[in-house]
């Protein structure tokens, strides 16, 4: 494995260059994906990249034609790449915020989503959805929203949380080479994430968890963002003698179960790291399996760390007072000791 | 504009198939034998005829809930519909999408559509991608007077006409949506002069007038066939029937129905029209409906001859984690 | 109690007419509301009443400036009755089928229910949203869905699911009094059910489950029209002498955990029947919590009966093997002794 | 069209507010005491100010993203705005809301709004709102080039018109949506032109001429409280800053920034033509200037004085289950 590090987005762009070095059908879409379409002055260049710049530099490999600057018309432009999809393209569009999705949920829940199944099968909706998602930015209630719950409950989605450069270019590689739609969430801080990622292309298998962590004692079930609290929570448990495990699904539909079975037959202790609301959420999802399937094992309640039910508060100190944290996580750990 | 002999042909047979086919399902419908929800497209047949009359089978559609002319104007199989209808498992998609959802990917026909307005943004992603690959595929999107309040078609002409796509909308304005008529719901009095907003070409005609609806939309794939981008048209039709099987209709003026079920009627006026003008005989058309009545009764036989669907294709076609 | 019966659109009727009645600030809005807008020889009366004629007879009673005909422009009339709500009108809006909640889906998730919130409390959203809901009709797959779990899951939003006429007008009555966006949801196939409800106008809290039959062996929580079968799949168990206590919770946010835990404290075992997806849905909700705050009650793993993760097939066979039904509650019940 | 002393004194003193105020957020932004994201809406400011001139408290706005001016414009007062801004319990939303949900109902304020596109459709609803009361109030619905686009603002447009509500829609075009201009995401010259697919009136001005956009609000104010229904404006206009505070402008034309920052400046456009005419003295200007500093110098104080709201604050406002 090569020592190279990237950062996050460089991770992701790396990921989208080579598919689409390898396969014409793969286009960009989304607004400002290049930015300043259509200014003389820019020529092949663009002018954002993206929001947050991570598709920075496609457009001057790959050109105006495979790197579209959409309006700001998400229903047209997300349903424009389910039909895309449908007929051959294999698009990645980009819906900046998952705040948006309410725009566009039509294109996703009833046409995106449910095309394959209603069609008996002759159909396919090759699409990856990348979205931003994820609070800590003082963006307030519409911008740092999770919402990675909603699409795991419909069926036809497959929905992706990587927490690091590794997991992600190795994840959007399998999205974009998937036969359904997509949604892939990255973490808006994740911008100063650092790690190694190899610069040959390789694919992560979806529904394949990763355990982050290997611990004995507690098994803590992270997505994105909560994987890196949940280590660091692993940590202070060390400090407290309680050996944590930390397991990060990776993907959230399709889900391993397995892995989780298996930890917390070892462990007898489950808390689960999530910073969605809480009702109906990835959480009680996975608690829920596991007080079915695996409730032989449970030596202790299942504990759940989710954001509270209320929008997202903009002020940094009832910011930092909604997100789950390091200190959080550790707590509900060590509750159940 | 002249059209040839056995396009006229084709034009008289496909209208009568759907119009038969429709009649056929309002009365298996009335026997229980179709399932949930079923819109009738009867009294429209010369828009879908007309426009697909200029198609070959690798253009691409996009359709509505009222789809089934639709899908026979573009050469989608009827047994395969009519068995879908009947939920079977021979149906065209299974029997798992049912009347709102027949879709025939080998005709580029993307599906009805339950959601009004969800067939615009779809068709913009066919356009890009015949656009991507560079071939001289048009899409027709079709839809009704009540879908041009939706948001989803203004995006997507906007898109059409930025991206300069090739397609061409279709706004099928039978004058309701539901029972709600169009002059309530429209701040325009034609759904196509809002094509200026948008810098393309559009065109508000008779579309129970198959020549009319035939010209136009020979003009508009032309012109997206020659990457000169999209147009809208807009067909003023009638739906014989109520908005679905079961609507009693109250709303609808006394006469309205019986004038455009006679008078009026698609197919009645093309058949006087190429009968006196001597473009086809008597016994031609007779002959083509009596390969029409055949066609629909073998539909229905074999759709009710065929096998509902195994249950184990509950789970098949989707990725199932649980 | 008078001993009246009415079915379920009845009673839906009827607390709207009361509540139009006492308050001149209340008005409908929604496709077909009344029908037949503009039609001159309609005159006072509609043409529908509503796509199941819940409305019926309304319009006549109050007007076209209270029963508002609207265009099929959902993210339109429903932001709009958003927007009238927050300055002084109560409406309540029809969004004639669940399944097309994905049009006007930002409506919801980013103004509706978040506006009290962001605006510091300086805003209210006293509005009701009636939509029709679930599987059996033979609909497919757009136009069977359940969806309460999405709308469950975001806060601000009160989410309701009666299973009686009485529960339907009471809880109808309480929506409309309440301040907060609620959304009320109406199964396709109640048409036929029958049940007495009182003529003079009453409002039934929320948050306060209904124990709509008493058991000791197992506790079975059941949504909706799940609420039927959970007492047929009782009367099932009865005859193999398991006895079984059915909890409608009636409305699914708020949530009455105190009656869930109660009972399963009582009887050791839990069911829940709910006709959502099954990922993220209010059956892994509720699972979760008793997970954790009943986590000693539990005798037996926590069985969930929900749908499979598919999109809802059209063909009748298929639907049926679709569906929760009573056998598949008894089953799950009975697995746990 | 004569505009009285005290309400071009008025106007001045709006704008100057505005301009100050967005200045003073760039700077408090860049030492890092305003979190998050922010828009400026300085050269945009005879847009907000020309159509408010119009307006009392009790009629009603929505807004956008770029809301500040709107906000002042409306008379929102810029102590809570600065508060909020800086995310303390002082804040108008008490600091939960945030630069892109400034709202004060009092002021008939219904929010800015990060969702493109999501005003219009609250527009409708404060406008049935007064419909139904019977009241003479109107509703202003700002939205940007880019919002065009937006399938909510066609929705919106055509329910305001079919139900004849008292709206005065404003396109507020600078150009650019983000770095994509609007020659591009839109397929038409003149976002009013699309007025017409409506039915209702629409006029493309020069959005940096206070005089311009008073007169074209003053007449659709009219109109609206007359009971005649909505109207479109587009305002052309420009923001001196970038899309929020951090954007490099590379999309920008070489030139543009100090071509709009000074000849084409609403302001100094404005202070020109009244000095001119003689209608406000240099000595009144001076005076506002003053008073506009000190405000904007004693809003930022108070929100560096004011406390953070108490963590139990995350909870209230909304209904907590859990
Ligand atoms: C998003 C959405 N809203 C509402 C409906 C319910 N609905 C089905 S068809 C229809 C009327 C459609 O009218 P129009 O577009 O004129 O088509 P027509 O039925 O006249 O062919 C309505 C309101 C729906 N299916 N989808
Ligand atoms: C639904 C939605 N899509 C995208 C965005 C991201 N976004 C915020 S502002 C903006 C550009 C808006 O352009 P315009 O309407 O012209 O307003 P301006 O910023 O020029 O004032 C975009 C794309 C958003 N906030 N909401
Ligand atoms: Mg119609
Ligand atoms: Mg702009």
């Amino acid at each position: 494995m090569a020592e190279r590090e990237l950062n996050f987005g460089e991770a992701l762009n790396e990921a989208m260059r080579q598919e689409m070095q390898r396969d014409p059908k793969v286009v960009i879409m989304g607004e400002d994906v290049a930015g300043g379409a259509d200014v003389d002055h820019l020529e092949g260049d663009e002018a954002w990249g993206g929001v947050l710049g991570v598709t920075k530099g496609l457009v001057k490999e790959f050109g105006r034609e495979r790197v579209i600057d959409t309006p700001i018309s998400e229903s047209g432009f997300i349903g424009a790449a389910v039909g895309a999809a449908a007929t051959g393209l294999r698009p990645i569009a980009e819906m900046m915020f998952v705040g948006f999705m309410g725009v566009c949920f039509d294109q996703l829940l009833n046409q995106g989503a449910k095309l394959r199944y209603m069609f008996g099968g002759k159909a396919k909706v090759p699409l990856v959805i990348r979205t931003i998602c994820g609070g800590g930015y003082r963006a307030a209630a519409q911008h740092s929203q999770v919402l990675h719950s909603l699409f795991t409950h419909i069926p036809g989605l497959k929905t992706v949380v990587p927490s690091t450069p590794y997991d992600a270019k190795g994840l959007l590689i399998s999205a974009i080479r998937d036969d359904d739609l997509v949604i892939f969430f990255e973490d808006i801080t994740f911008g100063g994430i650092k790690g190694a990622v190899p610069e040959e292309d390789y694919s992560i298998p979806f529904g394949k968890a990763d355990v982050k962590r290997a611990g004995e004692d507690v098994t803590i079930v992270a997505i994105g963002k909560m994987v890196h609290h949940s280590l660091a929570a692993a940590t202070e448990l060390e400090k407290q003698d309680k050996s944590a495990e930390v397991i990060d699904p990776r993907t959230l539909s399709p889900f391993d179960e397995d892995t989780v079975l298996a930890s917390v037959e070892k462990t007898g202790r489950l808390v689960i790291a999530d910073e969605s609301h809480p009702r109906c959420n990835v959480a009680t999802d996975i608690a829920a399996m596991v007080a079915d399937k695996g409730f032989d094992y449970l030596n202790a309640p299942i504990k759940m760390v989710s954001a509270p039910h209320t929008p997202v508060p903009f002020s940094p100190p009832l910011e930092d007072h909604y997100l789950p944290n390091p200190q959080k996580i550790s707590e509900a750990a060590l509750g159940l000791f | 504009m002249d059209i040839p002999k056995d396009k006229l042909l084709w034009i008289y047979e496909r209208m009568q198939l759907i119009r038969v086919f429709e009649t056929r399902v309002s009365t298996e419908f009335g026997k229980g034998k179709i399932p949930g929800f079923v819109h009738l497209y009867a009294g429209e047949e010369a828009v879908a005829v007309g426009i697909c009359a200029n198609l070959t089978d690798a253009d691409y559609m996009t359709s509505t809930h009222r789809g089934h002319g639709h899908c026979v104007a573009k050469g989608v199989d009827v047994r395969g519909m009519m068995a879908e209808l009947f939920g079977k498992a021979t149906g065209i998609c299974k029997g798992k999408g049912g009347s709102m959802h027949i879709a025939d990917m080998d005709k580029g026909m993307l599906g009805a559509n339950g959601i009004v307005g969800g067939g615009p943004p779809l068709a913009c992603g066919s356009g890009l991608t015949a656009k991507t690959n560079g071939t001289d595929q048009v899409t027709i999107c079709f839809f009704g007077d009540g879908a041009s309040e939706q948001g989803t078609l203004h995006e997507s002409l906007n898109l059409a006409a930025i991206w300069k796509l090739p397609i061409i909308f279709v706004a099928e304005n039978n004058g309701y949506a539901e029972s709600t008529p169009a002059h309530y719901h429209c701040s325009v009095e034609n759904i196509a002069d809002r094509a200026a907003a948008y810098n393309m070409p559009g065109v508000t005609l008779d579309g129970n007038d198959l020549f009319a609806v035939y010209e136009a939309a020979h003009e508009a794939v032309a012109r997206a066939r020659a990457g000169q981008g999209p147009s809208l048209l807009e067909c003023k039709t009638y739906r014989h029937y109520g908005h679905f099987e079961g609507d009693a209709q109250t709303y609808k003026i006394a006469g309205e129905n019986e004038r455009y079920q006679n008078e009026l009627d698609p197919i009645k006026r093309f058949t006087d029209a190429v009968l006196s003008r001597g473009l086809v005989s008597e016994a031609e058309m007779a002959d083509i409906d009596g390969q029409v009545n055949a066609a629909i009764d073998e539909a229905v036989k074999f759709a009710e001859d065929s096998p509902f669907p195994e249950v184990q294709e509950t789970f098949t076609d989707v990725y199932v984690s649980y």
